[in-house]
């Protein structure tokens, strides 16, 4: 028996592993979740009475789960920080960044610009798309670190805002 | 007057790649892969017979350039080049060197390509041919008033698109005079990327239309046939996402005259290999020639389904110079889906997903049919179009290709990447879908507001992590993923999502 | 007057099994599997909305243990029983129970289960309506000289047959008066065993035959129509191993005479439901009917390939009262083969190979179907037939349906048990067989002195366990394996590899 | 760089792996296999310009393998021992074994009988198929161990028999 804390959307779950010999118990208080494996990283899984067919794999901390086509990726608590700098720049509404590597091909707004959230800052193209990224808060333009036709990455900002009070 | 071909180079990658090659091995030919830096480990590179590294990663120096393509293929003794979809299929320029290098392009000439390809003056063609057209501008202009004015004639909505286009790039719907600058410019811009032409005109906007378009196959001994009907009209950004056959909206009377008017724009064209007519149907059963695409399409699957016809195989027989006479009394039977399997993010806009392939597994049994480019260990990048596979599956009627289709994507395990399998799920469900009506703003009208059902689904969820912790194998994947996910983002076309039509 | 059923309990295992709950879920109806201690493990157990434990491994204590099924689904709710082939398939008491229990059985009434399951009886009702039938014995006997008597009077070669037989066991070819009293003693043992009833016949045996087999379905409304032949020549110990259709061997106008000839003996026997009814046809096109198989059949695939009906579903909507009046006009379009995945070791005799599956993985695409019982980590034991999977192809010519096979066969990975792909591959490849002389005695008469190969993959077959070594996954699988190989061992029925006959 | 040897049927292999980013190379002096993974114990393999879809799987000190439908077993000389006890009976040709578990159906000899090489000397049934032990040799019958309908394993001799010269 082994008992396993993880984060669900913010929320902490704790399941309880049991493995008989061809299938798994999984307990969350009195909820019941069976597995039983059908090859790799397959299961058959049951709630309920309803039955899923779910995969689940492993990598870097985290585990990548399709339950019934619903995809999630849950983090292994106790590989907290293996992700390391990733995860989105959700805090930082003064900073505008590229969520995928891709190129400028229009920039939308030039230093000193009053900007309103949602307004269209810059264009990306990645994946044969154009990507338009907007501003999450009201603010004014400070700088503007690439140009158009520059490759950017998601870890420098291409764009940053001095936000309203 | 035939000549059998020995090796064909595929002048393309991922699952249109793999599917000629599989074509290829059925029909007792050599393939050749050709592969990008990007492509160093892709599934068509390794299955091919032989494999030619073409160039960086960017498609415009490698399977964009059509003399790589042609080296590569003098360099291997190919006889012959499949362009698949995409890429260059649609340009008249490899044709030309083709012909030049006696090389057979197995496709249409490049006559044909050229005429087709402009929107412009193949709408001037079809009119004279009879064909009903949507009113609108007849070709690109440089002067933005043009477009406001024949916005203003047609009325709004209005619909860019670029002449040279396909697949949703170069499309934008404008809704009043204000929007046009900004739409013509983002249009001529992506067409640029995409095509490398930028010429973009702007017609009448079709509301609540149908996307149905015909399956066509012409030989060089005259004979033009059509393969039944495709309804495309499920669309995200403009671009076909769940395609069925046959369409709800089809009689027999009205399969027959749009039928007929496929096979008169085909051959209007003097086209030879497999093609497509495409038509907007409204409400009231009218329907409009939109454009013709002369190369395989990403949907043909569910064409063969229901008909028995492998159209990849015809392909290389018509370009052989075989007649397509035997195929003359095809039927179509039971009924046809295809869900495109994108990496891309189904609960959030479509937005494309990179990483690498952490587990793959296909579902399989009657009736289903998986044409896939990735595999474990395959790096979906930020280079290409992110299709990973198609699911396609074939029962006696729709309701039952409805059911078998949502436990197939059940089965089709994809991780580490996102997929849109949940989204197409809640499509299939949904009463509008089963009950048919099916038009092109689906998406936008029914699908904005899905129920967030995750928490429903955590102790599910929570407990194959911790079996798949407590297994021991805890980091049983490799290398390299960087699906870093988005916030202030979102993507141009979005914000029309699904408001219209075409490819 | 139609019952809609919802739940239905498949009383198999293995692919059949899978093949049913999958036409379940793709008609919206519930399944339940039942299984014995063997199959803990199995993919049908965890398939199934539900499952029920029904006793020990042996299958008088499980799958032949007729009340068991019945608790089973009386105890699930379940309104309807399929009991896929083999096992309690052609079992009239199951049909009897069913009926008393207010259970629907999915198949044929039990009367006609008795008249058609009863060799004996079913030839004269066969015989009195016209139906060819080969010379012979009309019934069992105890005493042997009967049986010596006969086979004098109709001339060796003779053929024993279980009277409830199926599937190749009961069965042997006798060369010589001397040979008859083992082979009785054999086939009778055989019969006891795997049908619990011991009664054998014998008739005279026909040289140089094809198998060949109309698929039929008949409805509760009065029609019977058959969905074309299946040609199952290719056998190995009496069963078949590939199958396909159509037939090298048909005219049009053959198959419009014994189709009408099959369909004849289902009307005789007041049959309803999917059946087989099998022929042996002689090289100077004389056919004599050998008997109507009440069941669904291992090879149906190949039907629903060129026919694109579904006859699962079928006769799951027969047992619901409904019509087939929409199959009157069905086609045979393309040509489709299967090839049977045992575990079983072609290069040995076709002896039993047992163990666990350390890896799995199918091929896809294209014309290609996988039915399978199987995934990795399956134990394969002694305790049941070996059938693992049954890949199946289709293409627009019998000649590209041979070359994706192929293909496909090797994209099929299995290890961890033998299998007899490679076998196959060989008969694929084999000039008799592209020339479509396959007669029954093909495997005997063409595969009896096939090259060893071996030495020249030895590179290749050093290499990949030299990197499987290096890739520090050493033992990247499992437990439990235990597939020791036979030394001084032959198997009975491979005494006469291949020399006869029938399903 | 790697060197490792295999027995093949009896001869002796070495192997010399080289792994580059994406493929291997393995070399038996001047002969180069290339293999590039496809998946899962997939690889797509060449050698002298012909490519063939393999599978390789280890297990118990054994490498099972496929190749374009050629099936292999091959023992890793490191783990020799692992199989222990299996591995058929080859060498004693005195003794009858079931080569899988089962149950003998029919005994067609008696204590004392001469049997022929070849002669039929009991009838196992597994798999639901009858299947007929075969004598490997002349001699005479010196024990038999199991009666008509006892199980048998692959361990314990059914027959036993006394070679003639």
């Amino acid at each position: 028996m082994n008992n396993l804390d993880f984060d669900f959307n913010g929320e902490t779950l704790t399941a309880q592993v049991a493995k008989s010999q061809n299938s798994f118990t999984v307990s969350f208080g009195d909820k019941e979740v069976q597995l039983e494996p059908l090859g790799d990283n397959l299961y058959a899984v049951s709630l309920n009475g309803t039955k899923y067919q779910a995969a689940v794999v492993a990598s870097q901390g985290k585990y990548f789960v399709d339950i019934d086509s619903m995809l999630f990726e849950i983090s292994d608590p106790q590989a907290e920080t293996v992700a390391g700098g990733s995860g989105g720049h959700g805090g930082e509404k003064d900073k505008i960044f590229a969520p995928m590597p891709g190129k400028i091909v229009k920039l939308m707004v030039a230093g000193g610009d009053v900007v309103k959230e949602k307004q269209a800052m810059v264009i990306v193209e990645a994946m044969k798309m154009e990507n338009q990224v907007l501003a999450m808060a009201n603010g004014k333009v400070k700088a503007i670190n690439f140009g158009e036709g520059d490759q950017v990455d998601t870890e420098t900002p291409i764009i940053e805002l001095e936000l309203d009070e | 007057m035939s000549k059998n071909i020995q090796k064909i180079l595929i002048a393309n990658r991922s699952e249109i790649a793999v599917r000629v090659i599989n074509a290829c091995q059925a029909m007792g030919i050599k393939s050749v892969a050709v592969y990008s830096d990007a492509d160093e480990n892709a599934k068509h590179k390794m299955l091919a017979d032989e494999a030619v590294h073409i160039g960086e990663a960017t498609p415009q120096k490698s399977y964009l350039d059509i003399e790589k393509i042609i080296n590569a293929a003098k360099e291997t003794n190919a006889d012959a080049i499949h362009p698949g979809y995409g890429f260059l299929a649609e340009n008249r320029l490899l044709a030309e060197r083709c012909l030049e290098e006696n090389i057979i392009f197995i496709g249409p000439s490049s006559d044909a390509i050229n005429l087709l390809g402009n929107k412009v003056e193949s709408r001037i063609i079809m009119a004279d041919a009879g064909i009903p057209l949507i009113p609108g501008m007849k070709k690109s202009e440089t002067d933005i008033e043009v477009y406001k004015k024949a916005a203003d004639d047609c009325g709004y909505p209005v619909m860019v698109k670029a002449a040279a286009g396909g697949g949703g790039k170069g499309m934008r719907v404008v809704h009043t005079a204000e929007e046009i600058k900004d739409a013509v410019e983002a249009a001529k811009r992506e067409a640029k990327n995409a095509f490398n032409d930028d010429r973009v005109y702007l017609e009448k906007y079709i509301v609540n239309p149908r996307h149905i378009e015909f399956q066509i196959l012409a030989d060089t001994h005259g004979n033009t046939i059509h393969l039944f009907e495709r309804e495309c009209s499920i669309q995200r950004r403009h671009q076909k996402i769940i395609e069925e056959t046959p369409s709800v909206a089809m009689t027999d009377e009205l399969r027959t005259r749009m039928g007929a008017d496929a096979v008169r724009v085909a051959q209007a064209a003097d086209y030879v290999s497999a093609g497509t007519v495409e038509f907007l149907l409204d409400e009231s059963g009218h329907y409009y020639f939109l454009e013709m695409n002369t190369r395989i399409q990403v949907e043909h699957p569910i064409t063969e389904m229901v008909t028995s016809v492998d159209l990849v195989i015809e392909q290389i027989k018509i370009a052989q110079g075989e007649s397509i006479e035997h195929l003359k009394n095809i039927r179509q039977s039971g009924h046809a889906i295809e869900c495109r399997i994108y990496a891309e993010d189904g609960e959030n806009n479509f937005m494309p997903s990179i990483g690498q392939i952490l587990h793959y597994s296909e579902p399989s049994g009657p009736g289903v049919r998986v044409d896939s480019g990735v595999q474990k260990g395959t790096d979906v990048t930020i280079d290409y179009d992110p299709i990973m596979a198609k699911l396609v599956v074939h029962a006696p009627s729709r309701e039952i290709a409805i059911s078998k289709m949502i436990q197939a994507l059940h089965q089709f395990k994809i991780l580490g990447v996102k997929t849109s399998k949940k989204f197409m799920v809640d499509i299939l469900l949904h009463d509008k879908f089963i009950s048919g009506e099916t038009y092109t703003d689906f998406i936008e009208k029914y699908m904005s507001d899905r129920k967030d059902l995750a928490d429903e689904y955590k102790e599910l969820a929570v407990a194959l992590a911790a079996v798949s912790a407590s297994s021991g194998t805890a980091s049983n994947s490799s290398t390299q993923t960087s699906d870093k996910i988005a916030t202030p983002w979102q993507l141009l076309g979005a914000i029309q999502i699904g408001d219209s039509i075409h490819e």
